[in-house]
């Protein structure tokens, strides 16, 4: 999988498409904002100032190519402006191995990314609001060692999935992944059942999960959360799969056809309800929170239910 | 500095509405076979590393040895009356997942377990114990026959992982192996599962949501298998024995881990040197879980009955994990 | 010789517990326009029979006509909030079946139906409305997503019958159908469907077990096509238009029988000609059922008032048949 | 589909094999009788004496050709001996459209099948015991009007299922079936849905439903009841499908694989649980019934159930 260094940091507000920016902090290091001035397509090498490109949600206005957003810009995309609050943020990453590879010692390795990265670990969890209506957010950024999911992600997911069920709140979960941390062995094969399981509760509670695939999304994370949702988007041309084109190749020998993995394959095979281009990110969720979450909108006005939850509510929760 | 506190796998349920956001684990984080610690990686002596290989990688090669006893080698003895039952009701019948309807011990249970072969053709016919998506949407139809009829869920765990394959993909074994963590979380039922040989990532957990987690005494359970650990870590599929070590992987290690629940022992030599003393110790050890599951269904009335064993399943997992938070 | 009593479709529901096994039904036999009685089935003239034939072909002919709404064109317009879902998380989307999350007259609502193209182009795109094993399998998928959402799940009926093709027989497309009867007899939301054009046999059925099944004037509901019929009677397709009349598949018909709940009207010549005076009456008849059908869910015990619901739904089916008995 | 005339009622208990044997009574016309020394296998031509037909369960011991069974065969095949008890076998044929075929009376058509068949209508319902065990069994017969579905066949089943919740007794349908009985027009349709529900009651009661497809197998049947169960077995050969090969053939102009839609066809496919061998359909069927039927014999012995059904018993029965 190629990694995309090229996620500069959207910086202001001095644009009129881009109303629903609101970045908590820049979190980009000062290395990347120094090259901040063009961008260049890594599929077809247009190069757009990157203005332009922020205006364009980060989307090649010739090839429809969608970059790899960091977190915050992602938050921009899909929020309300300034409605983003961030949850969790202090969860860091343990040792439960006492992981080292050829010297190289795991608590090291985070320190470093962390910096790199400006987060603590690789899924950012939080709320905000769309068109209003409140939304629990948990997005994974490639950047933070290819947003593979360890302990701290699957607590953050479920402390996350929990907050939406005493809130009442719809979750939209926004994933890409290279897989599972490898540095936490089991403990990262066991965020499969555990974020998993919160997601059952949150189904039993009647509250919507809205799954959104982004490039690249592969191995554990697409293997659970991910893939249980009720209403499943992915964005142009993400890569979406189990195992990797490499490793099939190698193991099976077999020819993958063109297109293979990408978000269009997984529509024709059926595996996700639409693929929804970046600039409608923000209405296509607003309205399907509109048209799940009426249950709630009816509680809120003080409206008799009309229909009751299939569901005991009083089994919704575990703890 | 604030005080850092570790949550380790399986510690005492939290109650959630105490709003304890962190308990000290007692696993210690280091455990007396874990030899790499953080300070000291660099000064290691060579040979206590290739001790723990070497002995890890023994344990490999039992988990993966043709003789062991097989899925079906223990429903055969356990269970002498047993319909298998085929098919996903959508695509196909997969070989590699077996299942069916069973009795034990004098109860009714449904079985479900991923089958290896014991010589090639064998192997193919079951391709190695990797299953399609259809193998897990079997298992999936399997464990909501056993749902509707109160019947306790057994699973076998024997699979290197799923199928990577371009079928695997466009009927998304992904989707499969999720649509299943998501059923056996709230599966009203009590359910065993057993890794006899090996644990291999997705395509073993999505049987191994389970009350009860087990592991043979040579066996392996892992988040990728030890040669796709070495590809990922060394891009050298053949460092496979240190990458092994390396992820403690062992029933040893998820025990102390607190991942699993039981080690069950094996014959000296291992489980192929004596099949009948091995399935003896898993008949003991599933009717000896299996009483406890049901007892617990029978105290006070059965749908809050039903909502405990749930709720502590779903402790189980929520739990496991290892981070540090300032409090 | 003793009495013999006939059962007809939908008559008062028989309360089980009282053991009358046979209610006389008040819908006649053969009504005005049957024409064709047991004992006069070889004197009756050419020239009425070939004006039923040609009445009922006519109404075929409507409903067939590509420039008649098909069930996008409602949906655009009753629902101007509509997302369209995809998949059936299986294996495949199909073009035939279209359905997703949409907002009617101010509440939530599923959607689904068949979708027929208006030129060639668009027909090979929707394979002439007649879905395959995917789509009902979408159609599963959705109806159970309105249940979890409490959202009352409306169909439009418009197919010559599910596609018979190799495809269609290796995933079962009869597993499929039978699958969403199943769901649908028991899915805890209100159901609406409504014929709007071509509603042939199984393929139609698969999404027409509901509370209040309606019909466009013009619209036919069979057990096989007209050419079907034609072959399986006669072996000779072209007889179809007889067919059509010998079988009565009409609104008129269904209603006559107790089939369907009611027939909506169309403007004069038929749908096609006047696509929003069509959408208004069915966005009213939609409305007017759908009250009444909440309403019902309001009263008393939640829980209790859907029992209710789904105790009519099946005391629906259950009565429809015709049969003779001694008692 | 071709039709097999070669139906010879089982006519004594004169060998050892045919232990389960329990005819109701004599069915079968004078004529069948006469020619009842020789059988010819229509797969292979060999010739069988009829005592020996019987004894391997008109199974043919060259080519383990299953040929089509009577009802009262069935019987024989699968229930114990003298255990058979027939219910509501004076449901007699309707004629809801008033129809007729080119001078052919449906009333009249009937007349003279009940004649030529033995019987009232395609499908026989009754129960009996499997190893002692309670068992309802519905039978469709192919010489009565190639068992298409009416609504005879649709209210008898319907009403073995609810004497089956009422007795809390297991489902065994045989299935067999041309199609729809066009004669009955949308009444016939609607019989999908009048058994398919009542299955839905039969599920929710937590009792099991069996289902065996024989030759041949189509239509409505095919899509409705006969696919709707929690164990599919299907005997070996068995032509089962929605469209028959011909229809889609000339639909479609597919060239079809050989297999087509046989009952090995289907177990490739996923869609039923076993091809069963006409010899151990007895005792598969009775060691089915002991493992999914425990809840019932605790029941019995006043044992304590251990899991309680997931649905609510009161909501079992809609009537
Ligand atoms: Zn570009
Ligand atoms: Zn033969």
């Amino acid at each position: 999988m190629k990694q995309n260094a090229n996620v500069p940091v959207v910086k202001g507000k001095d644009h009129h498409f881009f109303k629903r920016k609101s970045l908590s902090n820049a979190i980009a290091p000062q290395r990347e904002l120094e090259n901040d001035i063009w961008v260049k397509c890594p599929k077809c090498n247009e190069l757009t100032y990157t203005k332009e490109h922020q205006k364009s949600f980060k989307v090649c206005q010739k090839c429809d190519y969608h970059y790899r957003l960091r977190w915050n810009d992602r938050v921009a995309a899909i929020l309300d402006e300034g409605s983003w609050v961030e949850i969790n943020a202090g969860v860091k990453t343990g040792d439960p191995l006492g992981f080292a590879n050829e010297g190289e010692v795991y608590p090291q390795k985070i320190v470093q990314t962390r910096r790199k990265a400006g987060i603590n670990e690789a899924l950012v969890t939080g709320y905000g609001t769309v068109d209003g209506q409140p939304l629990a957010v948990a997005i994974a950024d490639f950047a933070f060692l290819g947003a593979s999911m360890g302990s701290v992600f699957g607590e953050k997911l479920v402390r996350l999935i929990e907050f939406c069920i005493e809130r009442r709140m719809p979750l939209l979960t926004v994933s890409a992944s290279g897989g599972a941390r490898m540095h936490e062995g089991i403990y990262s094969l066991m965020q499969m059942a555990k974020t998993t399981a919160a997601l059952a509760l949150l189904g039993e509670a009647g509250l919507p999960h809205f799954s959104l695939l982004t490039d690249p999304c592969y191995g554990g994370v697409t293997a659970s959360y991910a893939m249980v949702a009720d209403v499943i988007l992915a964005e142009p041309g993400a890569m979406v799969g189990f195992a990797g084109p490499r490793v099939i190749e190698q193991t099976t020998r077999q020819k993958l056809p063109a297109g293979f993995q990408t978000a269009e394959f997984l529509l024709e095979h059926g595996m996700v309800d639409r693929v929804v281009a970046r600039k409608e990110l923000h209405s296509t969720v607003g309205l399907l929170m509109r048209l799940l979450n009426r249950r709630e909108s009816a509680q809120e006005k003080g409206v008799l239910l009309t229909i009751p939850l299939r569901q005991n509510e009083e089994m919704r929760y575990a703890g | 500095m604030p005080v850092k506190l570790r949550q380790g796998g399986n510690p005492a349920p939290m109650p959630r509405k105490r709003r304890i956001r962190k308990v000290a684990s007692d696993k210690p984080e280091n455990g007396s076979s874990s030899i790499i610690s953080n300070d000291f990686a660099a000064t290691i002596a060579e040979e206590v590393i290739s001790d723990v290989t070497d002995e890890t990688w023994k344990k490999v090669q039992i988990a993966r040895h043709p003789q062991r006893p097989h899925t079906l080698d223990y429903i055969k003895v356990l269970c002498p009356d047993f319909v298998e039952l085929h098919g996903d009701r959508r695509f196909g019948d997969d070989h590699a997942l077996v299942g069916g309807l069973a009795e034990f011990e004098g109860r009714g249970v449904m079985v479900l377990g991923q089958q290896k072969g014991r010589d090639t053709k064998e192997n193919i016919a079951r391709n190695f114990g990797m299953p399609t998506p259809e193998g897990y949407r079997k298992a999936l139809r399997l464990m909501q026959q056993a749902e509707k009829f109160g019947l306790p869920l057994l699973c076998f765990i024997d699979t290197p992982g799923a199928y990577p394959g371009l079928q695997s993909e466009e009927r998304s074994v992904a989707q499969a192996i999720a649509e299943n963590l998501l059923v056996l979380s709230r599966l009203r039922v009590p359910i065993i599962s057993l890794v006899i040989g090996e644990g291999g990532s997705g395509g073993a957990l999505a049987i191994g949501l389970a009350d009860r987690v087990l592991m043979l005494e040579n066996s392996i359970y892992s988040v990728a298998s030890p040669e796709a650990s070495a590809s990922i870590l060394w891009r050298d599929a053949a460092k496979a024995p240190i990458a092994a070590a390396t992820m403690k992987i062992t029933a040893q290690d998820l025990h102390r881990f607190g991942i699993i629940d039981e080690v069950l022992p094996e014959p000296a030599g291992g489980a192929h040197t004596d099949h009948s003393a091995t399935i003896a110790t898993v008949r003991e050890a599933f009717s000896r879980h299996l009483t406890t599951l049901e007892a617990g269904l029978q105290e006070g009335e059965p749908t809050a009955a039903i909502a405990s064993m749930l709720a502590a399943r779903y402790q189980k997992f929520r739990t496991m994990g290892v981070w540090e938070e300032e409090l």
